[in-house]
Formats: C-alpha cells, structure tokens, sequence
C-alpha cells in the first residue's frame, strides 16, 4: 500500500468504449494480488477532486493494466493521457480474492466491466485448476473477452450467446458441474451479485464476491465505503475489508 | 534543524508545528501511518468517539461535489471503551500527538466521555464536536445553540485538567458569539468549522445520493466561507483559533493562519494524498525561510486589513 | 410547439418556463442580449436597484475561488429614476420578462422603490434583495434578522399589486424560519439563495483580495448548499420557491426543482456562457420529453424521502 | 461580440515561458480591431471555472493569435492544448486604441506580456506613420520583441539594452520626438503604465493605455473590472469601457 507516481505507457480501445492502460509502476507490482484496486489521481489539477478506483486488470513485471469504460469526467481524463504522462496511484488497496481451499474448478462470472479483474485472476489460479468463465453484457459490444479462458456468453439482447443474463446461463449449466468442486469468483453489477449470492449460498457453493461502492480514501479512513454485513450487525469498509467477500459474509 | 521555529502554542497546549489532522478524516491513525510519519505531524484527531460504540448510517454515504464532498458517516465510531483499549496503544507506538474528539447526544456524555478520557496520559487535549443532535432537547444541534454550546464547555472544564477545543458549527448566522460564549466559559481554543450542511439528488431516482439525505461539505468549495468564518472569530474574540476547511496546498494552510488560526487541520486531502500533512509543513517552512519568518507562529492573524 | 408544457407559476405570476436569470449576473440586460434572446427566457432579474444610483465598492471586487468565485461589487447600479428612463424601454424592445431587484438600507428605503417601480407597466414582480446592511439598526444585515425581514415583506406588500419575492440570505441557522415569516406576512415567494460570506487572502501581501475584506460565494462550490437550503425551505414551508446557487447545467436546474423549487435562476454561469439559460432549457425540456413528464411543474419538490 | 467554438491550429513558443497560439475563429477574426482582447474558456470541464482573458495579439485572416507565458493552471491548460481541440472564444471584446488623429509617429512601450497587442496594433497603423518601439522586461528573455519594429529595449538587469525601466528609457530618448507628433500606445504591468501616465499627462502627449484587472464576464454584465475614473467619479469597466484608456481618463 503505497503512493506512486507511474508513467502512463499506452491506452489500447478493446471495444468501443472501453480502454485498457498501462502504467510503469513497479512498487505496486510488487505486491499486487488478484482482485485488489488501486486509487487513481486522475488529474493535475483539483478536479475532479477525488481519486477514482479501478480493479487491478493485469500485472505483467514492472506494469499494471486497468480496464475502464468512459463513465463521467474522471474516465474521461483518464482516457485523454498521453505516453509519458505521470499518473498518481495508490495501491494494491483492499483484499483480493481467496484463492486458497480444495476445488477443481474456477468459475469466473462477469458483468460488463466486472471482466477487469479476471486477467490478474487467471494468471493466480493454480495451473491444475481448469477456468471457465461465464460473462454477460447487455448487447454483444458489452461482453468483455479479454484474456478470459473457455467462454460461455450471455447478452440481454441475444445479439451473442445465450440470451438472458449470466447467472441464468450459469445456473442452467450447473448440473455439468455436478461431479466438480467448484468456487465461483465474481464481479459485475450489484443485481448480478445478488442473484448469483443466492444461488450460490443456496446450493453451499463457495463464492466470491468483488463489489464496488462508491470511495473517497480507498483505505479505510473516510468511512464512506460500507456494506452491510450478512447478520445484519454492522458494516464492512468495501475498501479495507473487501472490495471482495465471500457471498456468506455481506447484504448486497 | 530547521530555521524556523515551527512551534505553536494553543492555549496552554504546546506543537511541534502547526499541522493537524482533522476528526473522521484519519480514522485513528492506523491506515494513514502507512503513507506518512504521523510523529512528525503536530498532532492527529481522532474520529469523534461516542461513550457506546455506534455502527454509522447506512449507505450511501458520500458523494462528489464541485470541488468538494458531502458526507454523512453518522459518527460510526467504535465507542471510548475499545478506543482506549486498542486504538490508543497504536498511536503511542508511533509517537503521535494525540487529540480526542467527541460526541455526544447529551451534555452528561460529554462530560462522562471526557471524564474516562482524561486519565489517558496520551492524550493531550480534547476537541469537543457540538456539531451533534441534542437528543435531549428535540434533536437541534448543540452547535446552532450559544447556551449548550457554553454548558458544554464549563462542564467538560470541570471534569478535566486538560485544554478543551470546542469545534465550531459553521451552520449559523454569527459564529464569533459561539467562540466568545467558549472563551467565556474557559475553553481553550475553537476549532472552526466543521462542514456545512449540503445536498446533492439524482435527477433520475429523485433520490437523495445520500441515504441520510443532507450531508457535510467539505473540500476546497468552502475554503471560502471557512477563511471568513476564522477571520470573523480572529477580529472578535480572543481566543486561539484552530483553522479547518478546504486545505489542499501549504498555501491553503498560510492563507488560514493569515486570518487567524494558530493551527489548522487538514481533512479531505487525506483521502487525496495521505501525505499531504507533512508537504504542507515542508511548503510552510520553504515560505518561512524565503520571507525571513523565524517563528511561524508570528502568521497567525497578520492580516493586513 | 413543445410537448411539454413548460410554464410556471409563482404564487400570482405566471412564466413561460422557469429559467430566470440572477441578479447582479445580467446587469440590466443589454449586453447579454448580445449573446440570448431574452424574449425565451422565464424572466431576468435586473442588477439589485437603490433610490439614488450607486457606485459600488473599489477594486479588487471579484476573484476566483476552487469551483466558485467571490464578489464584493457593492451594489453598485443605476438607481431607480436612470433605471426607469434608460433601461426599461431596452427589456421592453427585447421583449424581456422583468422582475425588478431592490435593495435598500432602510425599511423606507424599500417601500419607497417598490412604490415608485409598480407603477411601471413592464415589472412583472418586484425581488427584494435583504443582504443589505441596515443603515439604521448599527449595519447589520436586514437578512439576519426575522423581525425585518417580516416587516420589509409586509411593507412592501401595502405599496404593489405585484408579486413580492423575498431574496434569503444562506447565511443564517435555519432558513426555513425566514421563509416562514415571508410567508405569515404575505409574501408571494423566496429567493434562495444569495451569496454566502467568503473570504480569500494574498498570502504574499497579507492583504484579503477583495477590497471589501469579505466577498459573496457563488458558482458551483456552494449548490449543495443552496439545495440543501431549498429542501429545508421546502420540508417546512408552503411558500413557493426560487432557487438559486451554482446552477451550471440542466441536470443542476433538474434538482433544484426536485427538492423544491417552482424556477430557478441562474447567476455566476452567466459570465462563462452567456447562452447558458437557452442551453439549460432546452436541456429540461428534453429530459422531461425522455421522461414522460408533460407538465414541468410536476418536477417540483418531487423528491422521493 | 460572440461565443466561437474555435479549432486549436498550433502552438510555439517564442521565449522560453511565452507561447503564441493560432485559432481558428473566422467570425471573430472578421471584426477584431487591434488592443481588444477575447475571453477564453481555457477547459473543457469547470475547473477552473472562469474564463482566461488575452489580448487579440494578430490576426491573420480567418485566424486569431494570443500571446501568452504559463502563470497559473489556466494559462498551462491553454498551452497543452493539441491541435484540432476545440476552443471556445468569446470575442473580440472591449474597446480598442484609438488610432484617430493627427499623429506622425507612434511609439509603442509594452512591459513583459504587454508585448502582445502590438502585432496587430502595428497593420493597422496607417503605412505612413512611423513605429518606434520600446519594450521592457526583468532581463533578456523577458523582453518579447516578436513583429516589433525599430526596437529599443530595456531590462531591469541591463542583460540587454538600456539598463533600467522602459519608461526612462522612452524619456531619455523623448527629445529625439521634439519635431515629430506623437501618439504613445502602451501595454504592459500597472506601475509602468502608470510611470508612463505621468509623464504623457504632464507633457500633453496621447496616450493610449491597455490596462489589465481581474475580470469574470469580460463583457459588462458582472461588474468586476472596474478601474477609477481620472476625475474620482465613479469608475468605468475595463472589460467594456477598456481595456485601451486614454491616459487622461483613468487613475490608475
Ligand atoms: C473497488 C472498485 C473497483 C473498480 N474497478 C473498476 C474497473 O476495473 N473498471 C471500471 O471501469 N470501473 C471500475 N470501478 C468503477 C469506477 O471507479 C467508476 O467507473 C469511476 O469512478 C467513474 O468515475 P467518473 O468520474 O468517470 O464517473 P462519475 O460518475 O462522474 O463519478 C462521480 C463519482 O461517483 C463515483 N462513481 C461513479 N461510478 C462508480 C462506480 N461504479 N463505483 C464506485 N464509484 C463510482 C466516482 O468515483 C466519483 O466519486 C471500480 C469501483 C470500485 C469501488
Ligand atoms: C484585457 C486583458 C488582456 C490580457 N491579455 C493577456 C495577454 O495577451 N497575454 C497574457 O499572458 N496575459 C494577458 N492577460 C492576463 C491573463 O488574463 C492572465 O495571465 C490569466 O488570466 C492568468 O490565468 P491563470 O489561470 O494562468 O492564472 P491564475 O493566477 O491561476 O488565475 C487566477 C485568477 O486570476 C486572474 N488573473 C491572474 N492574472 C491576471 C492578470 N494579469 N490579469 C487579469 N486577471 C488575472 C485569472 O483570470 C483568474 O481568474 C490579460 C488580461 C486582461 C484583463
Ligand atoms: C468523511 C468525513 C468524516 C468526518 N467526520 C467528522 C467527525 O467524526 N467529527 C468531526 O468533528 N468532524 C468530522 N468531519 C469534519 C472534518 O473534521 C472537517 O471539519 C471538515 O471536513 C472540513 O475540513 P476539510 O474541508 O479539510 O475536509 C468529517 C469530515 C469528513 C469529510
Ligand atoms: C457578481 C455578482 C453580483 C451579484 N449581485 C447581486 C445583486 O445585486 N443582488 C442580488 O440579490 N444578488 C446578487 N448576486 C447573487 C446572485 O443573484 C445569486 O444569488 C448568487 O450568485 C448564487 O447563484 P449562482 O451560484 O448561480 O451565481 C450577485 C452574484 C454575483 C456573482
Ligand atoms: S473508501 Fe474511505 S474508508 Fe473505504
Ligand atoms: S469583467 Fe464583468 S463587467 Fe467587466
């Protein structure tokens, strides 16, 4: 957990919105794990005046990726920076996910942007564990690929894969994991987490929930990030505690 | 060392420099001791602790403003008693100048508060933070009140040898009659401000963005109002005044001690840059040196009006 | 013609739409007709007015603040008498909705202006600026005080058929009880809000820098303020509401009239796109066109709690 | 006197903190007159919120230049623009020099930046009146001589030129003007102008002063420029009545 001052590399466009950019930041680097954030200084100046955060998409030596689609002023200046450009970062922040425990399988849910941290992700799980993932997005633009391992879509639209949402198309295809043990890692919006929450703590499926709220500090020292716990008894800081949990451990 | 005496006295209450860091902007000093020295900042001030525990409201609790933020935590703290058994020793091991900040829903919790509080050896001085609802009385603020303000401060007096700061509602229509009624009543210092109240909506839910539906401005917006408010004090009343609201920049904080404040504290940018504490003491002691000020303290109210 | 019915009515005053524009921000019309055609907008208030011209405050009398800006102009303006003979034929050829500001400092001071203005065909409703400084009761500002503020509205009232708008000032403790008594003494509405009390300092000089010493904030810094102050206003009182503060884009105007307001005005955006009130409308009348909302006067005060 | 969303065209610089930037602003080119400025929004978002004035420094048919050195974060927005960004200018505003009357000679006195009028200022003047031009700066690489014709400069350091302020050196050399009719056009920091004002009062000479203050509007609806009227009554607005006084008119 540190503050650092990284070259801004490249800014790649992987579909029509979305941009993927990578940053010289070796400290972080360091000692980035899989579903961790980092707190991003997006601009020079005061404005906008707080940090932005954005999963940790991929680390590769001495550099960070993150994937981000263009949402309001902060992305947008984010998308704007040109090669050499300083950019202020702070991270690894939060707790990423647990890779540690008995399974055969990994199973990787995603909603739109909840694809970013599944590069990292992928790269973390050990190589006897087989990957499948599961990625939903409203129309076939929204269905985020990159560098994602056995691919099953769901669009709203139908417009590619299956249609309907992608913890129907994962429950439909439950029962071939029937012989497997398996543990589910996720990321997307809310109403997917919670639909897959239920399903998951319902059939005693491990799983993990990376959640997003909004954040002033990213490290536990604003107390703007709370989520409620799973007994009702008081809040988890997103940043501090998660951003992800185990589905038994929250109310989203 | 340094050129410059960077002390500061605040009533009976001696700094190294002038720099602290405000209540529910640092939690206790765990998490922001890993970005900066907290034994070189003048002092740290904890999130306003309550006698109980209490969870905090539920979210969403913040959001962005034009240059600042609005929140509504709800005083999540983790009560005075788990206060002095795991938080204190925390910040003893890393040798910071501790502040207490408390809250309360009744003059008689204040009191009880800063009763248990004061036998802590490591804690040098309590901010109280009136800007709370009085329960007791239908739910008003204690700081939009000039008699509980008072009644605070005479009764925590009474209870402890330490100096008492009495944080400022900037809520109100003339804030120099709150810190005359403390200084009346022997408070040590004010503490000015605390955040203004605001609101920001969603146009499309028609909802408040933030569930308690007002919250507490701060940032850069009101650096403003928070300068005047200082200033206003300073030209009025006599006591040491402890100047909040909108620091970013070093020059930010000179601008506070300039229209008063013998110290400041430093609240939003600790979400932007953790460090942000100590470059500020560095930009202050670069503008001693180059306009030949040997003691900072020599800023306070040198306004030239 | 639109599909949205876009007008609106304040107490007896009916508008084609709720766009006004600020005093003190549109001087008295000629110059920003350079840029909009006034004859679209709601209505435009005209630069604060005296009985005798005024020449306002000396330089430095504005400077910018994060999000916002500071301005101590003084009031300064033409007076009642130049106003009639030279500024009223021009709103008249523009085809302009006029609301005539007053500010005065004295009691009689309003009631005189309004008396002699209601006779002029072309004012459509009178806004009466009470961040003045009572000449008579020491200079402190009538905007403060319940009791003048209660008086002024129903002095005024006695002289005009014409809608009275009373302008609150943000800087007091609960502005809800000034929006009260507008109300009980037969007020047809309130502004809300003007300026808050800022300040900023030269760090070099020492030197505030704003002559005044103390400026007003406006611009985008201070609307969750102002929107802030419109919901108390709203929650606790039936009078209709103007609201007003850092106003730059439709979605701003948008929640504004979702926690309570009938119009609004847009003041500090005027200096920065002097076509902002024809881009906000449009902006408005689109978003109710996507959302199903045919009359815009339903937005008002439609805040889910 | 209107909004012109302009396209950025290029930017160089000409000292070492000192750009000159080229718009694209055929409606504003088309009524600019020499000494009136444009009121620049200098970002994209609100931050900073108000807009930048400059002087119009040429115009060379349907394009603009402003000249200008890095002061504050307005003025270095401005010089990271990129080409093809679009820059929203509102202009030309305020009233000019006045280049009326019976003059032979115009002597032209800019301080620093108050160089940047002149360039324009110099096409206009009618082909037979002379242009002598003294300019001043801290030291060498203050003194902007850009499209400035038969130069005599001063410093503060004596680096380059007459040692000492541009207003002395105009007076040492103001016998030289014994025959001639002059008219003086001045730009440039107040305590020169005002140095200036003096002595040209004082010797019956026209004087034309391009004046600076803090400005929100730029076009006379806010009433934040106001400077002293030479009489004590009143003021006049720099942004409208200004920026070029007579040196007469104004206390400065
Ligand atoms: C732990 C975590 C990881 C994230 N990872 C990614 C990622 O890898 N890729 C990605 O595209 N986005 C990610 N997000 C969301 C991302 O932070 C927002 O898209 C971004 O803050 C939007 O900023 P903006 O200025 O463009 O939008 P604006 O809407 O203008 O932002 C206004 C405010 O709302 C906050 N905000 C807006 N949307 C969100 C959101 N979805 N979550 C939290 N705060 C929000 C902003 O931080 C800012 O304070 C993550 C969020 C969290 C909490
Ligand atoms: C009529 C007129 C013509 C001008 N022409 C030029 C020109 O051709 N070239 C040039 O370099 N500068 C010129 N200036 C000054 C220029 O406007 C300022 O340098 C610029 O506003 C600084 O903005 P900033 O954000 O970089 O600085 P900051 O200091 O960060 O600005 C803070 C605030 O102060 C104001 N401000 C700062 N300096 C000045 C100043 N000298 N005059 C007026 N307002 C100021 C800004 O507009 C802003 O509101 C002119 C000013 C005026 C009034
Ligand atoms: C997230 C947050 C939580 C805060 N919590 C407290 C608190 O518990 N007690 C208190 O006295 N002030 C609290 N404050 C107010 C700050 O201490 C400070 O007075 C205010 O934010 C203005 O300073 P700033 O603009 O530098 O942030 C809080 C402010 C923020 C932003
Ligand atoms: C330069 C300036 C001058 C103003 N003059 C007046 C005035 O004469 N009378 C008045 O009632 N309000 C005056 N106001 C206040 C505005 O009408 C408005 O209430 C305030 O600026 C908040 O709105 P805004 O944030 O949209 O600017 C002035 C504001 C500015 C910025
Ligand atoms: S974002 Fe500040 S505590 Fe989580
Ligand atoms: S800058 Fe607004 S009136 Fe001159």
């Amino acid at each position: 957990m540190l503050i650092e001052k990284s070259k801004f590399i490249s800014n790649t466009s992987i579909t029509k919105n979305t941009y993927l950019i990578k940053v010289f930041s070796p400290s972080i680097a360091k000692t980035a794990k899989p579903g961790q954030f980092c707190n991003i200084k997006v601009s020079e100046n005061s404005f906008p005046l707080l940090r932005r955060p954005f999963s940790i998409c991929d680390v590769e030596g001495d550099y960070l990726y993150f994937m981000f689609d263009v949402h309001g002023e902060g992305t947008r200046l984010l998308r704007d920076k040109n090669e050499g450009e300083e950019l202020d970062i702070i991270g690894p922040l939060g707790i990423g996910f647990d890779l540690i425990g008995d399974y055969d399988t990994a199973i990787f849910i995603a909603g739109g942007l909840g694809s970013a941290p599944f590069p990292f992700l992928s790269k973390n799980i050990p190589a006897m564990i087989e990957i499948h993932s599961f990625i939903g997005g409203r129309s076939k633009e929204n269905v985020i690929e990159y560098k994602m391992k056995n691919v099953s879509a769901a669009t709203d639209d139908g417009s590619y894969g299956f249609q309907g949402n992608v913890v129907e198309l994962f429950i439909n295809k439950l029962t071939a994991y029937n012989t497997k043990k398996i543990r589910v890692f996720a990321c997307g919006p809310n109403p997917m987490l919670k639909a897959l929450q239920n399903v998951c703590n319902e059939k005693n499926i491990n799983c993990q929930l990376s959640v997003e709220t909004v954040m002033a500090c990213g490290f536990g020292i604003c107390q703007g990030c709370p989520i409620e716990k799973y007994n009702g008894d008081g809040y988890f800081l997103v940043c501090k505690d998660g951003p992800v949990f185990n589905s038994l451990a929250v109310k989203i | 060392m340094s050129k410059v005496d960077l002390s500061i006295k605040i009533g009976p209450l001696e700094l190294k420099n002038p720099v602290l860091l405000a209540s529910g902007t640092v939690g206790y000093g765990n998490e922001i001791a890993n970005f900066t020295d907290l034994s070189k900042i003048g002092g740290i001030v904890t999130k306003s602790l309550s006698l109980k525990p209490r969870l905090g409201n539920p979210p969403q609790r913040i959001t962005e403003t034009p240059s600042g933020m609005l929140n509504a935590i709800g005083l999540a703290n983790v009560g005075v008693e788990e206060f002095i058994k795991t938080k204190i020793p925390f910040l003893k091991e890393v040798n910071s100048t501790l502040i207490c900040n408390i809250a309360a829903s009744s003059v008689e919790e204040y009191v009880e508060c800063t009763k248990i509080l004061t036998d802590e050896e490591s804690i040098k001085a309590f901010e109280i933070n009136v800007s709370c609802p009085n329960v007791k009385e239908g739910g008003l603020e204690f700081g939009n009140d000039l008699k509980a303000v008072g009644r605070i401060t005479a009764e925590t007096k009474k209870v402890t040898d330490k100096p008492i700061f009495i944080k400022l509602s900037p809520n109100v229509a003339r804030i120099s009659e709150f810190a005359k009624v403390v200084y009346s009543e022997g408070g040590d210092a004010v503490s000015a401000i605390n955040t203004l109240v605001g609101t920001s909506f969603n146009i499309w839910t028609k909802r408040p963005k933030i569930k308690n539906i007002t919250g507490g401005l701060s940032g850069p917006a009101i650096r403003p109002v928070a300068l005047a408010k200082v200033l206003e004090i300073s030209r009025n009343c006599p006591i040491p005044i402890i100047g909040i609201g909108g620091i970013l920049t070093w020059q930010d904080a000179i601008e506070f001690m300039i229209v008063g404040a013998t110290a400041f504290q430093i609240g939003t940018a600790n979400f932007i840059n953790p460090n942000s504490g100590l470059d500020i003491l560095k930009g202050i002691e670069e503008f001693c040196i180059q306009t030949n000020i040997t003691k900072i303290s020599d800023l306070t109210a040198s306004y030239q009006i």
